[in-house]
């Protein structure tokens, strides 16, 4: 592959099937769109399974909303939402040349995603700690729940807000890497693609928490 | 395809600046009805995912960049959404329109 | 008319037990005919082109025709309008299987790994066998123990998954006396081919002598009771009685009275306990290269007599 | 590395201008990695042919003969599971398509070349867990993986199921590739309507990939929890629905029916026109059908449940919108029917594979109208009725397009000539056997056989020995295949660039082409098949 990525000069050598750099740069931003409805459909799924059985079982899962704390919920959206914003002005700076504001935009998303997950960590050793553990483990009698499938809330809980966690990690993972990379000088103006690309993922999850966090916390 | 003529546009600072604030002054809207969810009754979960349905727009039009993108990305974006409705519209219709078959025990 | 007939004689469907039966015959005799045309059409016009315009030298030129809107929306309107015609059509039966009669005379079947029991109003319970009167409204009440299974009577034209934790139903009228074939046709693991019953149409007399005899069964002595209950619950799936042939779990043939060696390696005498402890929990014991977990547990559903009778039963095999 | 500084020297091709194992497992040429696909397919057809075998012979005969009831099981679910995810699915799109459709619209590779290597990593590591579950507690589930027994049994099922969801990553990252690939590569002067049909194939088969296989990915997910955890989502005993469970499995699984027979539509346009020496008669009509019938098979799924207990509206539904995909593929067959009229028509043995393909899915296609009729269904569901017509349609269908277009660009893909006559034969074993297998089962579903089934009553024995002999019969003619494809690689004559006269894009370059497709960028005047 001839994407080779050049340090010294600001000038980025797109790979041989591309007629330009902005060519491979609409192309490349495209594929991260499609990408994203696989997202979108993979979560929803778990959205529609999560109506439907709150339609039917409407008590056991307010039972269950009643035992998260919103209070945890509300702290970690507002975290999210600020690290999205610190996501895309990190972009910002980079398209503007500022790559140094970018660095510490960048490490400061990765920090909010840092903050979600050690409050995510504090929420589900809590849990464990009171028995309300997912599906079959969920301890009835401790829990004294009065709806005996309330493990199924639990199973959505930990299964939504989970699957939600590891894409945080993921995104921290994939926004260090970035980070790294802008350090090095790779991106400048006119090649910030998997800046774009990441960036574009964060909000994703961004959006996800938007709706997990009235599903889970607040509507019981 | 309809590409977008400047390829590599820049979200404006302030507009980045006023949807961080939208979206923490929603999510606070979204508390004061949750509060206030007795009196809303029915209608506090159309409400919380109204909010949260406005607070989506706001990341994708700006934070995502779709309204500077182009015609095509959202289209592919919008179809996800799209079939994600089709499979719960028609889940839904068949556990709405079953018919319980014990009607004379 | 007649080739309505021609094509219902060779639809090759199973006898028509019902008045549904038939119109399901009738409908897939025409769309048997149709589909002849239509392939009749589209198979033998590719056949007379191909052979037609065969090619004859490696310099042919062909005519450059890239469309004809009309005659494309005449091969899509058509098969459309057909294709509605069959909908509705289909639609139209299927609404009188679904359809349930009030009145009708209700039969419970549970369907379970790998049988079907029927239990009527009366107590009378039977196993992979559901026997009904003639020219009366039959409606099933159905559901299941474990797994999905669908109960399926290919002379009826009806078929309905059973399915665990809710009921369906379906509901017949039969039009002929005799005895068809009951099909599981939802795959249900290993005995998924075995779980074949017996419908059995007989006339209105025949039916009430039958319940009456089947309520008689608590005067019988106690082995032939016994007998009664293995084939109620449908012990002979898995288990042979009257040879050492193995099903799937061991035979009871000439067993009581000898020890066994379990899978863990100890012996057990083969006795009153041993077989009361394998009909309540199955898995304590297993005879030795038998898998566990396969055998579901009958806690609860004997009662002590006939448990006694079981055991008699089994004590009687030689 | 040597992309751009290319030698015009006719003796290099992709497949010698780099040498070595590493060199092929390491690169980002859309055609090697078509041929790695092939390689690894055809392995995986291997087995699940085996497994069908298997099927046929204890079959043979009532009762026990060869296995017993729980080995059949298992036979019956890798046969299944192998086939479906393991061969048809990844099949013509990710051979063939990977192959030729950067060919086809004037690219030199696939929008995302590393992401394309990767897609069929990722296809080896799911297939390979698949393949492993074998040497564990082997799996009984059947490919749908029905709950709740899919939850009950014992046995590998998490496992396969996680291989599954694997298999269904690597086919969403080859769907992304092609559908940015038609978007943003085409050559200058291709326009979408001046794309080979199979493109339009292609590009709607990765719309449905792109758009089913996260649900499939999300059910089968929540399967594995259900296993491991019982969230009780699909429990029945747990307070869950089953019927739901079919729910999401369909709405991927009914997509991706068209995903595996779209593709060999796209493969059959290109044969008839190329065969026929004649433009294909309403280009526009084939392409939208295409997109017609990937939009509409997402609003049908629930044909696949009017027994499961699912209401009796929602069959309604379902059976009405069943009948208007119908019609798209209705268009599809009258349009093929006229091309061939007035055309030259040479009987090759890839149109011969073409015309077995309109025959059989003829069939396929009314049975399927049969099967969408309710009422009919409520009789035919799940019998070998519905067996028969699946077959047809992705056997009869996606195996003889994946066949005939295996001939087709044969030459093109290894610059050799393979035995034509020998192909031919290989075309009338596996066309008369597959009849003669699968016809008698149209027979046996009539009368009302279960479909899964180990053992069956004995009026339903002459016509399965009938159809256990036509399996032997498909087996030799795969056997022959499988020579003459490795005699045309060892002895194949070299073979021309345009050895059938076709048109498009890819029959302009050499056979086999070089590693950048073009030696100069090509730039297209006129249609794909221009036959004037």
């Amino acid at each position: 592959m001839s994407t080779v990525e050049s340090h010294a000069s600001h000038e980025h050598h797109f790979a041989h099937h591309f007629k330009s750099a902005d060519h491979e740069f609409l192309t490349s931003k495209q594929g991260i769109w499609l990408f994203m409805v696989t997202e979108i459909l993979m979560f929803g799924g778990l959205f529609v399974a999560y109506f439907i059985f709150h339609h039917i079982y409407p008590g056991m899962f307010a039972e269950g909303a009643k035992s998260l704390d919103w209070r945890m919920g509300f702290g970690n959206t507002l975290v999210l939402i600020f690290s999205s914003f610190t996501m895309a002005l990190g972009i910002h700076q980079i398209q503007k040349g500022h790559n140094k504001k970018a660095v510490l935009s960048l490490a400061l998303t990765i920090l909010c995603g840092a903050i979600f997950m050690v409050v995510k960590y504090f929420e589900y050793t809590h849990k464990f700690h009171l028995g309300l553990y997912p599906g079959k483990y969920l301890d009835v009698a401790k829990v004294g729940a009065e709806h005996a499938n309330l493990g199924m809330y639990f199973g959505f809980y930990y299964l939504m807000s989970g699957m939600h966690g590891l894409h945080v990690l993921i995104g921290m993972a994939l926004i260090a890497w970035v980070l790294f990379r802008t350090m090095r000088g790779d991106f400048h103006s006119h090649y910030y693609t998997p800046v774009e690309g990441v960036g574009i993922f964060w909000h994703i999850i961004d959006l996800i928490w938007i709706f997990l966090f009235p599903l889970l916390y607040l509507v019981g | 395809m309809n590409e977008p003529k400047d390829v590599h546009h820049i979200v404006d600072y302030k507009i980045l600046l006023k949807s961080g604030a939208a979206l923490f002054a929603l999510t606070f809207l979204t508390m004061i009805a949750f509060w206030n969810h007795h009196h809303l009754g029915a209608f506090a979960a159309p409400i919380a995912f109204l909010i949260a349905g406005v607070k989506a727009a706001i990341v994708m039009m700006f934070f995502m960049g779709l309204k500077y993108d182009s015609t095509m990305n959202r289209i592919i974006f919008g179809l996800g959404f799209f079939f994600l409705a089709v499979l719960m519209a028609f889940s839904a219709l068949d556990i709405w329109t079953r018919v319980p078959v014990l009607g004379t025990i | 008319m007649m080739w309505m007939n021609v094509a219902r004689a060779q639809s090759l469907m199973p006898t028509r037990g019902t008045e549904v039966a038939s119109q399901v015959s009738n409908l897939y005799s025409f769309l048997l005919i149709v589909s002849f045309i239509a392939s009749a059409i589209l198979i033998g016009g590719m056949i007379f082109f191909a052979w037609k315009y065969k090619r004859k030298t490696d310099n042919d030129k062909t005519p450059y025709i890239s469309h004809s809107t009309a005659l494309e929306f005449l091969w899509s309107f058509i098969p459309l309008v057909i294709f509605l015609g069959v909908f509705v059509w289909g639609w139209y039966v299927y609404h009188q299987m679904r359809d349930m009669p009030k009145d009708a005379l209700e039969i419970h079947v549970v369907g379970k790994q790998w049988a079907w029991e029927t239990q009527y109003k009366s107590g009378v319970k039977a196993s992979n066998l559901v026997v009904a009167p003639i020219d009366t409204d039959v409606k099933l009440i159905m559901s299941s123990n474990d797994v999905i299974h669908s109960f399926y009577v290919p002379s009826f034209r009806i078929k309905q998954d059973v399915v665990p934790g809710r009921y369906t139903a379906l509901w017949f009228k039969a039009n002929k006396l005799g005895e068809f074939h009951i099909f599981c046709t939802e795959y249900c693991g290993t005995q998924h081919s075995g779980m074949i019953g017996t419908m059995k149409i007989v006339s209105r007399e025949d039916y009430d002598r039958w319940l009456e005899e089947e309520s008689k069964v608590g005067l019988l002595p106690l082995a032939e009771r016994g007998a009664k209950v293995f084939q109620v619950k449908a012990c002979a799936s898995c288990h042979s009685v009257s040879d050492a042939v193995v099903k799937v779990g061991p035979s009871l043939w000439q067993r009581f009275g000898h020890e066994e060696e379990t899978s863990s390696g100890e012996k057990v005498m083969f006795d009153e306990n041993y077989i009361r402890e394998s009909v309540l929990n199955p898995n304590a014991k297993i005879v030795k290269g038998f898998p566990s977990n396969v055998m579901p547990s009958f806690q609860g559903q004997l009662s002590e007599v006939e448990m006694a009778a079981l055991i008699e039963y089994l004590k009687g095999l030689k | 590395m040597a992309a751009t500084t290319h030698h015009h020297n006719p003796d290099v091709n992709y497949i010698n201008e780099f040498k070595g194992i590493g060199s092929w497992l390491t690169s980002l040429d859309h055609k090697r990695i078509g041929l790695m696909y092939m390689i690894s397919v055809l392995t995986f057809f291997l087995f699940g042919g085996i497994a069908a075998l298997g099927i046929r012979l204890e079959l043979f005969s009532p009762g026990q003969t060869v296995m017993t009831a729980d080995q059949y099981n298992q036979f019956m679910t890798y046969h299944g599971a192998i086939m479906v995810f393991m061969v048809i699915v990844p099949g013509i799109p990710a051979i063939l398509g990977n192959f030729f459709l950067p060919i086809h619209v004037g690219a030199k590779d696939v929008a995302f070349p590393r992401l394309n290597l990767l897609s069929w990593y990722v296809f080896m590591v799911g297939a390979l867990m698949g393949i492993a579950t074998l040497f564990m507690h082997k799996v009984d589930t059947g490919w749908t993986f029905y709950t709740p027994y899919s939850i009950k049994t014992s046995g590998a099922a998490t496992m396969m199921v996680v291989a599954a969801f694997i298999m269904g990553m690597s086919s969403i990252l080859t769907g992304l590739n092609f559908i940015a690939t038609v978007h943003k590569l085409r050559c200058p002067g291709m326009t979408m309507y001046r794309m080979p049909l199979f493109v339009w194939a292609i590009y709607s088969t990765a719309i449905l990939q792109l758009l089913a296989t996260p649900v499939l990915g999300i059910t089968l997910l929540l399967l594995a929890a259900e296993r491991i955890l019982g969230v009780g989502i699909f429990d029945p005993a747990l307070g869950g629905d089953p019927v739901l469970f079919q729910h999401f499995f369909w709405f991927y699984s009914h997509p991706a029916v068209y995903i595996m027979i779209l593709p060999a539509m796209g493969v059959v346009s290109e044969l008839i026109a190329a065969f026929s020496r004649k433009t294909i008669f309403g280009y526009t009509a084939i392409a939208y059908s295409s997109l017609g019938i990937a939009a509409v098979s997402f609003f049908v799924w629930g044909h696949h449940m009017y027994v499961s207990g699912q209401s009796e509206t929602a069959g309604i539904v379902f059976s009405f919108l069943t009948m208007l995909v119908g019609v798209p593929t209705a268009i599809k067959m009258f349009n093929w029917l006229a091309t061939l009229y007035r055309g030259s028509i040479s009987f090759q043995s890839p149109m011969l594979f073409a015309l077995g393909f309109l025959f059989l899915f003829m069939i396929g296609g009314v049975t399927g109208i049969m099967l969408a009729t309710l009422a009919v269904d409520v009789h035919f569901h799940d019998t070998y009725f519905v067996v028969a017509h699946f077959h047809y349609v992705m056997v009869g269908g996606t195996l003889m397009a994946l066949m005939g277009g295996f001939y087709y660009w044969f030459p093109k893909m290894f610059g050799k000539m393979y035995n034509e006559g020998l192909a031919r034969v290989t075309f009338v074993f596996i066309f008369i056997g597959f009849n003669v297998t699968f016809f008698p089962q149209f027979i046996l579903g009539a009368m009302g056989m279960p479909r899964r089934y180990f053992d069956y009553i004995p009026a339903y024995e002459s016509l399965n020995k009938i159809s256990t002999v036509g399996s032997w019969l498909i087996g030799i003619g795969f056997l022959i295949s499988l020579y003459v494809i490795i005699d045309g690689l060892l002895r194949g004559k070299k073979a021309p660039a345009n050895p059938w006269g076709a048109k498009t894009l890819e029959w302009q370059v050499p056979s086999p082409p070089p590693h950048t497709n073009f030696h100069h960028d090509p730039v297209v005047t006129a249609g794909p098949y221009e036959y004037r």
